[in-house]
């Protein structure tokens, strides 16, 4: 055998950063971090500052496309006994708004502010498994594209957006529809679970030295409280999907009664999931939410103990009420009473949140710009969703809401003002330090009013509508129903918000023309990110910020204490120990590639290909192992110090 | 109460008898109790939601008062002291809201519950996509049959509605009546309810079934509990002979042709499944057609044989194009399911 | 920036062409004007009367129905409604020939399956002309060469929600037609 | 102008065993969400088994390959362990010797596992306790496959690829991937073959 060939170099000679004044620094990490030109290096990044910025337009995107279905949609209801759209259009358009918005606009684009942010806000200058979340990107975006061929093929998914079977199944569902959406959730969970990990490791692994857990901005609570929540909940779904498509093709019988299947399997293993992701998109916005109040009351979030407690228990109770989404179904009675009442419990924990804002905003110096608008919107909004959700809640109740347009109003109200009215809020405080850019005022203000009064007015309008027994999802409803005025409030209402969101798009391409010009920390904030130039530079931070406290840029007047060490001749991460953030590892960063994307578009060929039939997850496993070998495949970087390796070693 | 309600709900609502809504107008037990628990939710959520919105204003118009440009150092100890006793008032009366919310919640699930107690009939409704057959099961075949889309019941008594699916998942709802119940594939669930206001009581689908999901209407008629024996009795009756030769030859046609495929019409030859079409033995007894989609008169009754999907577009059945006279002759024939 | 927007496209148009293969559209409301041909033409109506008697419909004009899901998937619905399985079973045959082998004593073209449907055939075959819409008889004959593997897999109905007499359709072994000829004595008598 | 430096760190390696390297967080979060994927079958199995009064469904499945294959993953601990300690000792002759006894060892597992699924006596379209049994024993051969895979793939590395102390980690994450599929693979044994022979009163 011959002798092993462990290169035995020590690296302790080569220069590191420290040793080098820092504008030769910023040249030497320019250069080390620098990606490859042209088309081929943005399908090589591998950075999460523009994965992140690809995952938030792309879910944008997905955004302003099913907003313009509800748009149709509202069209359809303005009046009574219109013809615009037919059943079979109206089921797709529905189906695809509310798929749409859940699976590709809303969760993506929290996970996108999570890649994008995280890493910033811990000061490190990576997210872990980079090419991993390069990958999960290119995943999300062929799914997107290929729910869309079908919608434009006119062959969208029709059976709603937890598509119940029978509906769904291979009997009523004829076609390939409801298989796309079963294999849209696993491109989308795929991607969601390989970013819940990434920011589980990001937040435990990559901290700034003394970032300790009880000194983390509360986002990043936030992103690792839905992080846990994502991989705990999604598996469930996959699996459930994974069924559906089985029986559709190659015909298992789980959902199939005949032959000792059962129909309302699929409802347990999706709302098992389907709840915890509200959650999953409510808790990160309300972490993004807090930074606005914390920034503009310029005080320190009061009851940050309180807040991050509330994030947790928010994250364990979201699992204990799937059940509540069943109550007309006719399980044993009592159970429905115990899932009432914890479906009632979570409230508690969501109104601590809000209470402590109030403190906050109360005991600061308010200073009243325009995210924090949104955040009015937010209180106005999201507590009737709230409150509409303790109804639903109550098993009587429920009997007579439940599928009636109480429904549709009371998650709207939910996600359009406990997470779409944070997001906005984010992106006019975050798009400056993103793009340079400070977001145009005066069309924010036009923006915002059209937003509240839209939003109240369709989602109040539709609260209504469900108590005059209006059930969901009717593409029509007779003159004769007395449900006109409502839903004509009801479209109105809804060409308002969306023309708001017409307005936010016009401001968002009219500034980025402008010339950048926005300074480091416009709104004097207190994170890290705001340290940084803007937009940062590849490579986050020129050296590792040294932590101390919860709003750093606060309470250190002048520079941030740093930590020095790290080798500039190559991409350096410096890994910290999970509690303390204590220094405990250089971690050699992966180089940018372009086999996640090759890896992903096999991946995507195989999933697609497996709606038709099931030999080509059989031959294609075969390139995938060897796009994966050449992933994986390791490059001479590292090298023991002398001592640690075994005794062959010195032979070499 | 019930005005605040008619002018919240607004005009949809105002003044208006049968009307769908579960607010108004409920007609029996079951929608009672969970009516006045809706009131009760509604005030207290209303209250809090002010509540919540005035302390916000107030919060704002206080942090306003006190701003600085430099971001302030942790409040004073009294401060922190005096918003912590805000913030565990709030959390406080969170929690004891939410404890009257499951108590009451509860308290009528029980009673509810009580309600479904000693059923004095029963009646199998299955749900197919999109119309209901509905049978009633007496103790001899004879005293059987089957109808659609038309549930009646005496006025008073508690019925027992055993709930079936034929396909995909329904869920039977009448609001002026009581809450859902899901008819599901493969499961035997059931339904109880009472009413005891005499009149036409309006119900439909409430879980996404398919195309016409929309207009998979219920029609419920309480009525006097001898009213109710008289229409049973007439029920029963296979249909009346046609009479006059043009619908003799409607009803050859009926059996000939397309139709009796599928339909049945008891007492002809016409002896197709009533679980794939609705029984038509005495259609004419029945206000509508199509499961409430078109009003039960000769025009709409042409239409629909001619073209069901201009009334009902993804309905099973297909169009049927006669010649003119058969046509007529048909419809003749249909006139006189009494 | 546009090449990325070029690569975007490109990875759409993938996927779109990905999904064609099979057409999923749904055409719930047959035509009225086929209708009005196979009844001979209406004089209450103003589509004309005579048509050309329908088995003589070329194949093309109905081919589409043998690569819609939707259809063929009618096709397995009426299958039961019109009572096929009465005498064919699921396809296994009983009385009646098997659908799901590679005999066919008619033939197993579209247009022969329908002029078996429309005119019927000695020995039991009766004719359903004037009981079954004009375009539900092709979702029927779509469906019927679906059981032996004829029509295109992606369009191939899958398993019912009741018991299971045979593996779905979409799993159905394509079997190459032998066509016209009588099928030896001892498939007929083992029925 | 000078950074204001309050610690240089310059002397921490730049490998880490076990917790202290982000690779074993990142293999232990997907081993959890697999697992889950595990615990979800397996609760999947036993709804549907509430649902049907006669359980199984036909025959009860065969044991003398799945038990085998048990008894195979139950020793295979050995030489893996034995291979996760040389890597930790940076031991590349070790680990060699290891890999290549590892790999040996995946390839049997396979080969039993293909034997097992001929005696599952129930096909997938069946019915639902057909479709529930290859369900679970397909998921588990999936894992199997991949780890397998990685483990020739780690074998060949230790003879032809380029190495440096990375590698070591990298070895000692993927037997405790292995681990995982024989931890995994205890509860779907029982599941499978034994669960329902005691609900019907069997003995053992």
């Amino acid at each position: 055998m011959s002798p092993p060939d462990i290169e035995v170099v020590d690296d302790q000679h080569v220069p590191r950063d420290v040793d080098v004044p820092l504008e030769r620094l910023r040249d030497h990490l320019d250069n080390t971090w620098r990606l490859p030109p042209g088309l081929f290096g943005w399908l090589c990044s591998i950075d999460h500052k523009s994965i992140g910025r690809r995952y938030i337009v792309t879910a944008f995107i997905h955004l302003l496309l099913a907003g313009a279905l509800a748009m149709a949609l509202r069209v359809q209801l303005a009046f009574p006994e219109q013809q615009i759209l037919g059943p079979d259009q109206y089921n797709q358009f529905f189906t695809m708004h509310g798929t749409v918005m859940m699976f590709l606009f809303a969760v993506p684009m929290v996970e996108g502010v999570m890649i994008y942010l995280v890493p910033l806000m811990i000061g490190s200058r990576i997210i872990a498994f980079p090419r991993l979340n390069a990958f999960s990107y290119y995943v999300y975006l062929v799914g997107g594209l290929m729910v869309w061929a079908s919608f434009f093929l006119n062959s969208a998914p029709d059976a709603g957006w937890f598509s119940y079977p029978p509906l769904a199944g291979p009997e009523y569902g004829a076609g390939k529809r409801s298989d796309v959406f079963a294999q849209m959730i696993t491109f989308t969970e795929v991607a969601a679970l390989a970013v819940a990990v990434e920011i589980i490791v990001t937040v435990l692994k990559l901290r700034a030295p003394g970032m300790s857990l009880d000194r983390m901005p509360i986002f990043v609570w936030s992103s690792l409280v839905t992080s846990f929540i994502i991989v705990f909940s999604m598996p469930s779904v996959v699996l459930g999907s994974t069924f559906l498509l089985l029986d559709r093709l190659v015909g298992t019988h789980f959902y199939n009664p005949a032959e000792g299947g059962d129909v309302l399997l699929w409802q347990h293993l999706f709302w098992y999931f389907a709840h915890p992701e509200v959650y999953i998109i409510f808790l990160p916005s309300i972490g993004l939410a807090s930074h606005v109040v914390e920034t503009f009351s310029r005080r320190p979030m009061f009851g940050y103990p309180a807040v991050v407690l509330a994030l947790i228990s928010n994250g364990l109770l979201s699992f204990g009420l799937w059940v509540h989404h069943m109550f007309a179904t006719g399980l044993p009675r009592l159970g429905n009473s115990f899932f009432a009442a914890s479906s009632m419990t979570i409230a508690i924990p969501s109104g601590l949140v809000l209470f402590c804002w109030l403190a906050t905003i109360a005991s600061g110096r308010l200073r009243f710009k325009l995210p924090m608008l949104w955040i009015v919107s937010f209180f106005i909004l999201f507590v009737m969703g709230g409150l509409s959700g303790v109804m639903l809640a109550s098993v009587p109740l429920d009997l007579q809401l439940t599928d009636t347009y109480v429904l549709p109003s009371h998650i709207h109200f939910v996600l359009i003002g406990g997470a779409v009215a944070p997001l906005v809020a984010a992106t006019f405080f975050w798009f400056p330090k993103m793009t340079g850019r400070l977001l145009n005022v005066p069309l924010g203000l036009v923006q915002w009013m059209l937003f509240t009064i839209g939003g109240l007015s369709a989602f109040g309008s539709m609260f209504l509508l469900g108590l005059s027994g209006m059930t969901r999802r009717v593409y029509s409803y007779p003159h004769t129903m007395q449900w006109d005025t409502l839903n004509l409030i009801a479209s109105v209402g809804a060409w308002l918000l969306g023309l708001s969101f017409v307005l936010f798009t016009i401001n968002i391409l009219w500034t980025l023309s402008r010339p950048t010009k926005a300074p480091e920390n416009p709104w004097q904030a207190s994170g890290l990110e705001w340290s940084l130039p803007s937009p940062p530079p590849i490579y986050n931070f020129v050296l590792a910020p040294f932590v101390s406290s919860r709003t750093p840029l606060w309470d250190s007047p002048g520079p941030l204490p740093v930590v020095g060490g790290l080798r500039f001749d190559r991409r350096e991460v410096l890994v910290t120990t999970v509690v303390e953030a204590e220094p405990d590892m250089r971690d050699p960063v992966p180089e940018p590639t372009v086999w996640p994307f090759i890896a992903a578009m096999v991946t995507s060929v195989i999933l697609i290909a497996s709606m038709y039939a099931p030999q080509p997850v059989a031959w294609g496993a075969i390139p995938f192992a060897i796009v994966m070998v050449a992933w994986l495949y390791p490059r001479r970087m590292v090298s023991p110090p002398a001592a640690s390796v075994g005794p062959q070693a010195h032979q070499a | 109460m019930n005005r605040a309600a008619a002018i919240l709900a607004g005009a949809a609502l105002a003044g208006c008898s049968r009307n769908p809504s579960i607010l108004l107008d409920t007609a029996g037990p079951h929608a009672n109790e969970i009516q006045w628990l809706f009131w009760l939710f509604f005030w207290v959520c209303a209250a809090v939601w002010l509540c919540v919105i005035g302390l916000l204003g107030f919060a704002t118009w206080r942090g306003l008062r006190r701003w600085r440009d430099t971001p302030a150092p942790a409040t004073a100890p009294a401060e922190e002291r005096r918003l912590v006793a805000w913030v565990s008032t709030g959390v406080g009366l969170t929690f004891a809201i939410l404890t009257l919310f499951v108590g009451a919640s509860y308290a009528v699930d029980r009673k509810l519950i009580s309600l479904d107690s000693g059923p004095t009939m029963e009646i199998q409704i299955t749900g197919h996509q999109w119309w209901w057959e509905i049978q009633y099961l007496g103790e001899t075949p004879s005293a059987q049959f089957t109808t659609a889309n038309e549930l009646h019941v005496p006025s008073g008594s508690t019925v027992k509605l055993k709930l079936r699916s034929s396909d995909v998942i329904h869920s039977f709802w009448i609001p002026n009546v009581a809450g859902k119940r899901d008819i599901i594939p493969g499961r035997e669930n059931e339904a109880t309810i009472r009413v005891d206001r005499d009149g036409v009581w309006h119900g439909r689908c409430a879980e996404f079934c398919g195309y016409q999901h929309a207009f998979m209407g219920l029609t419920l008629i309480a009525e006097t509990p001898d009213k109710f024996e008289k229409w049973k009795a007439s029920q029963r009756l296979p249909a009346a002979a046609p009479q006059s030769d043009e619908e003799k030859r409607g009803q050859e046609i009926f059996e000939t042709g397309p139709c009796g495929a599928c339909h049945v019409i008891r007492g002809t030859s016409a002896d197709g499944h009533s679980n794939y079409a609705p029984e038509l033995t005495h259609l004419k007894s029945r206000s509508s057609i199509g499961a409430g989609a078109a009003p039960n008169v000769k025009g709409y009754l042409g239409a629909w044989i001619l073209d069901p999907h201009g009334i009902k577009p993804g309905v099973h059945m297909p169009p049927n194009l006669q010649n003119a006279d058969d046509f007529q002759a048909l419809l003749a024939y249909l006139e006189t399911l009494k | 920036m546009w090449w990325r927007i070029a690569t975007i496209t490109l990875l759409f148009v993938t996927a779109a062409s990905a999904l064609t293969y099979w057409r999923g559209s749904r055409d719930y409301r047959p035509s009225l004007l086929a209708e009005a041909n196979r009844s001979g033409g209406i004089t209450m109506s103003a589509v004309t009367a005579g048509g050309q008697p329908s088995q003589q419909l070329s194949p093309e004009t109905n081919s589409h129905y043998e690569v819609n899901g939707f259809d063929v998937n009618e096709g397995k619905r009426l299958y039961q409604w019109f009572n096929c399985v009465g005498c064919h079973a699921n396809g296994g045959g009983d009385i009646g020939p098997p659908l799901m082998d590679d005999k066919w004593i008619y033939g197993s073209e579209p247009r022969n399956i329908y002029q078996t449907i429309t005119e019927g055939r000695p020995n039991g075959m009766p004719s359903f002309r004037g009981k079954i819409a004009d375009a539900q008889i092709w979702q029927i004959v779509a469906y019927v060469r679906s059981m032996s593997g004829l029509v295109a897999i992606q369009a191939a109905p899958g398993r019912n929600d009741d018991i299971q007499a045979k593996p779905p359709e979409t799993m159905a072994p394509t079997q190459p037609p032998k066509k016209g000829g009588t099928p030896a004595p001892d498939e007929r008598s083992s029925q | 102008m000078k950074p204001h430096l309050t610690l240089d760190i310059r002397a921490l390696p730049s490998y880490r065993f076990g917790h202290r390297s982000p690779l074993w967080w990142g293999t232990l979060g997907f081993i959890v969400i697999e697992g889950l994927g595990f615990i979800f079958a397996i609760a999947a199995y036993f709804y549907l088994q509430n649902q049907n009064p006669d359980w199984p469904l036909g025959r009860h499945p065969g044991l003398l390959w799945s038990s085998l294959f048990t008894v195979l993953l139950l020793l295979s601990e050995i030489p893996n362990t034995w291979t996760k300690r040389a890597a930790v000792a940076l031991d590349l002759g070790r680990v060699r010797v290891g890999l290549m006894m590892m790999s040996a060892v995946a390839l049997l597992a396979i080969v039993i596992r293909v034997a097992e699924f001929t005696t599952l006596n129930v096909w997938w379209d069946s019915n639902a306790y057909g479709s529930a049994l290859w369900v679970l024993l397909g998921l588990h051969t999936a894992h199997l496959l991949t780890d397998a895979f990685e483990t020739f793939v780690m074998a060949a590395l230790a003879y032809i690829g380029p190495l440096d102390a990375r590698r070591f980690p990298e070895v000692e994450d993927n037997q405790a991937y292995w681990d995982f599929v024989v931890l995994a693979w205890i509860p779907i044994y029982i599941t499978m073959y034994w669960a329902p022979r005691w609900a019907a009163g069997a003995v053992l």
